[in-house]
């Protein structure tokens, strides 16, 4: 069986064949994922965003997650070239420009784990952690959310997830599932100023989202891949332009009422999603914090973490 | 709106098997094995529920130990609102009849 | 669930008022949902604008026509003299009874030129078709067959032939091909029977729209756009020209999913 | 997809040693949703990364056996106290059962039958339980198309909860050109145990399978049919095979047990069923089978057996005049003239 290796240790030309044939293995921390699809947008975009990220070039095992970047039609293949991903079950597409490979990349695989991948139960948040514990943030697009996991990124704590929380049924542990945080508009600059230009991913412009641009997972996150955490903080992070900043303390009911709607599968897991979920809290104090800077929520985020003990 | 066929003598039923509960201070959170769903119960819904595990009621007798248990007086919860909290308890499967096969 | 402990005054108020507005209809049981459409919609964040002069006419039986042909709309008043040809060059035309009612032009009051029957050659052909089917099956219900074409009109008594018109003077009443009464239009702009949308240029994103796995659609523009794009979905899917259909599918997919 | 992949799907050959061909059957399997029938013959053997694919499948097909485990108690309290005893049927009543076709079976909605004169009520009584029609088939022409030509009510759905039932009272479309007697059906339908909806008895229930999937379907899910014709097979007893056909012959469905039967001995080889089919002395027309075979090869790229299927599937189920005023219809309703299906030679 073939070792992985990062992406940047192999040529253009082998990554574009195995991305070609189908055979593309992409290790994304419990999960595994047969990437396929054809051309140079998508091929750049996992050697700059997925550098570091363990691949292998042929296919070694069976995987979680298959993801077909393809155009949606033939006519589309070679007029105003679009694509789509297509993950092999029937899921909302946007097509979009074949510029934009990356993007439908990303939303093909988000997708997937959403609705497909059910050994866990799935929140649509961030987490980030360090040895104590992790911090989950739970926030509708727009609240900061990605920032805040990139900001935190730069305090010690490792990537575990931009967009899900990955919640271990057996043991209510968070799964680390570092994939690249997507960044959007303003955040972009604000991120490459603290992370520095070579972590951020050149713009893409004019998507569905606006202007979007990632910042990569780092070495250190994708080794530690594989490992779990115990949640101890649960954050709402709420932004709202030239708010003062403010924490409240949420009470367990209202941390559960909030958590629940913010997973794409917990129905389907029925008893067992709500006895992790359960567990889970049994560890961790929520609060829903409001904020006008990234500046303050730092603050309050640092605050929050010293008096639970992270 | 009610989940089928009752009348002002249906003895409706709780059965704890199928319930995880998870008493907060006025609201409690119920697991519902049988849907799946996660219901938020508040006082007065939780304690239907927790009357009629203990034992099978009528809407006319539910809405009498409920002021009792809850020390209100009628003015506060008319019946019409404890039958009508029974039928949204109904529809979620929470209560049932007590002669619901399959239930039991 | 506390049991008889010593409450204080405020938390037996509390109680009592979260009573009243139980007894005003308040839920006293909520279901979580993971709908995920919180997450997901945020996949689903497409939005698109609708082509330069994209204009939509819709009757008083709900049929719509959309096409980018000059209509000079006023306050939703399309200039009678444009109707016809905006019509003829429609891009799109939506059977009747599509539109929903709250969007629909008034009917134009009946005059006695004209009998209110629609004469609308699809109508005609629909009837004919239906009656020969009618011999043919004998128990098909004539009234109930095709409100998706006929636009509700009941069928089986009425007229639909042109030469059972009553000839009077065209007291500047006109009837327009398709029969409908552009009358009581004697000025520049149609006073009934027609409403015309401007939606040219809107930028729509359909997710705002979504609402517990369902649509709330405003009473706008983009209301009748939306409402139109679903049923374009529901007979076509993700196919042909319609702007914004692809977005409007991936919505509706995730809806059914 | 590969003929040789039925036999993996449920466990009687092994698991592909090629890692491409494996994926690409565990994809197979997942958007044709088998995937969880599939997991449940491979759990106790496979490992790894195998074995995680399988494990999704099988969380997915348990929700599903919890959903319909509710529904059913749901479906009883909305009928409770009123006589009527609905049955349920097709995947429904398997995965109820705990029979090998229900083991990790995807059920997305549930389906029961009752008896004609039966419907109105069950119709009211359902919708004051809180089921509707959807917007989309809530208008006069869907509600009258179904009444009068098809088998079953438009789909309800439930308001708050999304489930969605069929409200069948024929086995097949009123005017379909097989004629089934629905009513001996129900007639022997049995009760299920330890509840008070009923079910269909083990030949029945082969035998609607097989109506279902040949003589009404487009042969929409080969993949799904044909695992499942075989499970409901192999619970008939061979002592019982001749009772079978007596039962096919009785109801009407002799054709499309023929059809089953010729199916299951062509992929399954099965013997039993070759000797059965023998016995009943129908010989399959030879069009339908390749067109079959066709379909399930090409399971995803099939357009000219699918289209013949198409038109067979409606054919099947309306006389001319009926298919001509249906497609007629139906073209009103849409915006444009939109191009059919190509049709086969023959057709046009």
């Amino acid at each position: 069986m073939v070792n992985f290796a990062p992406v940047s240790s192999y040529s253009s030309q082998e990554l574009a064949a195995a991305l070609k044939a189908g055979s593309l293995e992409v290790a994304l921390g419990p999960f595994t994922a047969r990437a396929k699809g054809e051309g140079k947008p998508l091929r750049s975009f996992l050697q700059d965003t997925y550098r570091d990220v363990m691949v292998r070039l042929s296919l070694s095992d069976v995987t979680d997650i298959a993801l077909d970047v393809r155009a949606p039609s033939l006519l589309r293949k070679y007029i105003r070239p679009q694509v789509i991903p297509d993950p092999g079950f029937q899921v909302p597409a946007v097509p979009l420009p074949k510029s934009m490979s990356g993007l439908a990349f990303e939303m093909g695989l988000n997708l997937v784990v959403a609705l497909k991948c059910c050994r866990f139960v799935t929140f649509h948040a961030g987490v980030v952690a360090n040895d104590k514990g992790a911090i989950l943030m739970s926030a509708e697009s727009g609240g900061g959310k990605s920032t805040l996991v990139a900001a935190l990124m730069e305090e010690g704590y490792r990537l575990y997830s931009d967009e899900f929380a990955l919640l271990n049924m057996p043991d209510a542990r968070l799964a680390s599932y570092p994939r690249p945080v997507s960044l959007k508009n303003e955040s972009i600059e604000i991120v490459r100023d603290f992370a520095g230009g070579d972590w951020v991913s050149p713009v893409i412009s004019d998507t569905p989202k606006g202007k979007i641009a990632y910042r990569r997972a780092r070495p250190e996150d994708i080794t530690e891949a594989g490992e779990t955490a115990v949640t101890k903080l649960v954050l709402f992070p709420r932004f709202e332009a030239g708010v003062r900043a403010s924490a409240r303390g949420l009470r367990r009911a209202e941390a559960i009422m909030r958590l629940i709607p913010s997973s794409t599968n917990y129905h389907l897991l029925g008893e067992q999603g709500f006895n992790a979920l359960r567990k889970m809290l049994d560890g961790a104090e929520a609060f829903e914090i409001t904020y006008g800077t990234t500046d303050d929520s730092m603050k309050m985020v640092r605050d929050l973490a010293a008096k639970v003990g992270l | 709106m009610a989940a089928g066929p009752y009348s002002a003598d249906t003895l409706w039923v709780a059965h704890a098997a199928h319930l995880i509960v998870e008493p907060h201070e006025d609201v409690s959170v119920v697991f519902h094995k049988l849907s799946g769903d996660t219901h938020i119960l508040n006082f007065l819904s939780a304690a239907i529920v927790e009357l009629l595990e203990e034992q099978p009621g009528t809407f006319a007798e539910v809405t009498g130990r409920v002021l009792t248990y809850l020390e209100l007086d009628a003015d506060d919860c008319p019946p019409s609102l404890v039958e009508s909290t029974m039928l949204q308890l109904d529809d979620t499967g929470l209560i049932a009849p007590q002669n619901l096969a399959g239930s039991a | 669930m506390q049991k008889s402990k010593v409450r204080s005054e405020q938390f037996k108020a509390h109680r009592r008022q979260l009573l009243r507005m139980g007894a005003a209809g308040l839920p006293m049981v909520l279901t979580l949902r993971a709908s995920a459409s919180g997450a997901l919609i945020s996949q689903l964040r497409c939005t698109f604008t609708i082509p330069n002069s994209t204009k939509i006419l819709v009757d008083d039986t709900g049929q719509a026509w959309v096409g980018t042909s000059k209509l000079g709309i006023s306050g939703n008043k399309p200039q009678n003299k444009n109707i016809s040809k905006f019509k003829n060059h429609a891009q799109y035309v939506f059977p009747a009874g599509t539109v929903p009612s709250s969007y629909r032009a008034d009917a134009c009051p009946p005059d006695p030129c004209y009998d209110g029957v629609s004469n609308n050659l699809n109508d005609a052909n629909v009837d004919s078709m239906f009656a020969h089917l009618t011999d043919s099956e004998g128990d098909y219900q004539a009234t109930e067959g095709f409100s998706g074409a006929g636009g509700g009109k009941k069928g089986g008594s009425h007229s639909h032939n042109n030469d059972d018109h009553i000839q009077c003077d065209n007291h500047g009443h006109q009837v327009d091909e398709h029969g409908h009464s552009i009358g009581s239009n004697t000025g520049k702009y149609a006073d009934c029977g027609y409403k015309a949308y401007n939606v040219s240029n809107n930028q729509i994103a359909p997710g705002d729209y979504v609402n517990n796995g369902s649509w709330s659609l405003p009473g706008d523009e983009d209301g009748l756009y939306l409402s139109l794009s679903i049923n374009y979905a529901d007979s076509y899917g993700n196919t042909g020209g319609w702007p914004g259909i692809s977005c409007i599918v991936s919505i509706l997919n995730y809806l059914n999913l | 997809m590969k003929r040789q992949w039925l036999d993996i799907l449920v466990g009687t050959k092994p698991l592909p040693e090629d890692i491409l061909e494996r994926a690409e059957l565990l994809e197979f399997a997942d958007s044709h949703h088998v995937l969880g029938q599939m997991a449940e013959v491979w759990k106790d053997t496979a490992t790894g990364k195998t074995r995680d694919v399988f494990d999704n499948g099988l969380l997915r097909a348990r929700f599903d056996r919890n959903m319909l485990r509710n529904e059913m108690e749901r479906v009883e309290r909305a009928f409770m106290g009123t006589g009527l005893s609905p049955i349920l049927i097709k995947g429904a009543s398997y995965v109820a059962q705990g029979l090998d076709a229900g083991k990790g079976r995807r059920v997305s909605d549930i389906d029961i039958l009752l008896h004609e004169d039966e419907i109105g009520q069950a119709e009211e009584l359902l919708k004051a339980a809180g089921w509707a029609f959807d917007e989309a088939t809530d208008n006069t022409y869907d509600q009258n198309y179904y009444r009068t030509k098809m088998h079953e009510l438009p789909p309800l759905r439930h308001k708050t909860r999304r489930t969605i039932i069929d409200v069948h009272f024929k086995l097949l479309p009123r005017t379909s050109r097989t004629k089934v007697q629905s009513d001996l059906f129900i007639d022997a339908a049995l009760p299920l145990e330890g509840r008070k909806l009923r079910v269909f008895t083990a030949a029945d229930r082969l035998l609607h399978s097989a109506i279902h999937s040949f003589a009404d379907g487009s042969f929409d899910t080969p993949a799904r049919s044909l695992i499942e014709l075989k499970y409901l097979f192999a619970d008939i007893q061979e002592a019982e095979h001749e009772g079978l056909l007596a039962r096919a012959k009785t109801v009407g469905a002799v054709l499309p047990l023929a059809y089953a039967l010729w199916a299951l001995a062509e992929f399954f080889k099965d013997p039993l069923a070759l000797g059965l089919l023998e016995k009943s002395g129908v010989k399959p027309s030879r069009l339908i089978c390749w067109t079959i075979s066709h379909k399930l090869e090409h399971i995803d790229t099939a357009p000219f057996a699918k289209a013949l299927l198409y038109i067979r599937s409606h054919y099947m189920r309306m006389s001319l005049p009926q298919l001509f005023w249906h497609l007629a219809t139906k073209s009103f309703r849409r915006i444009k003239p939109q191009p059919e299906l190509p049709l086969p030679p023959g057709f046009q």
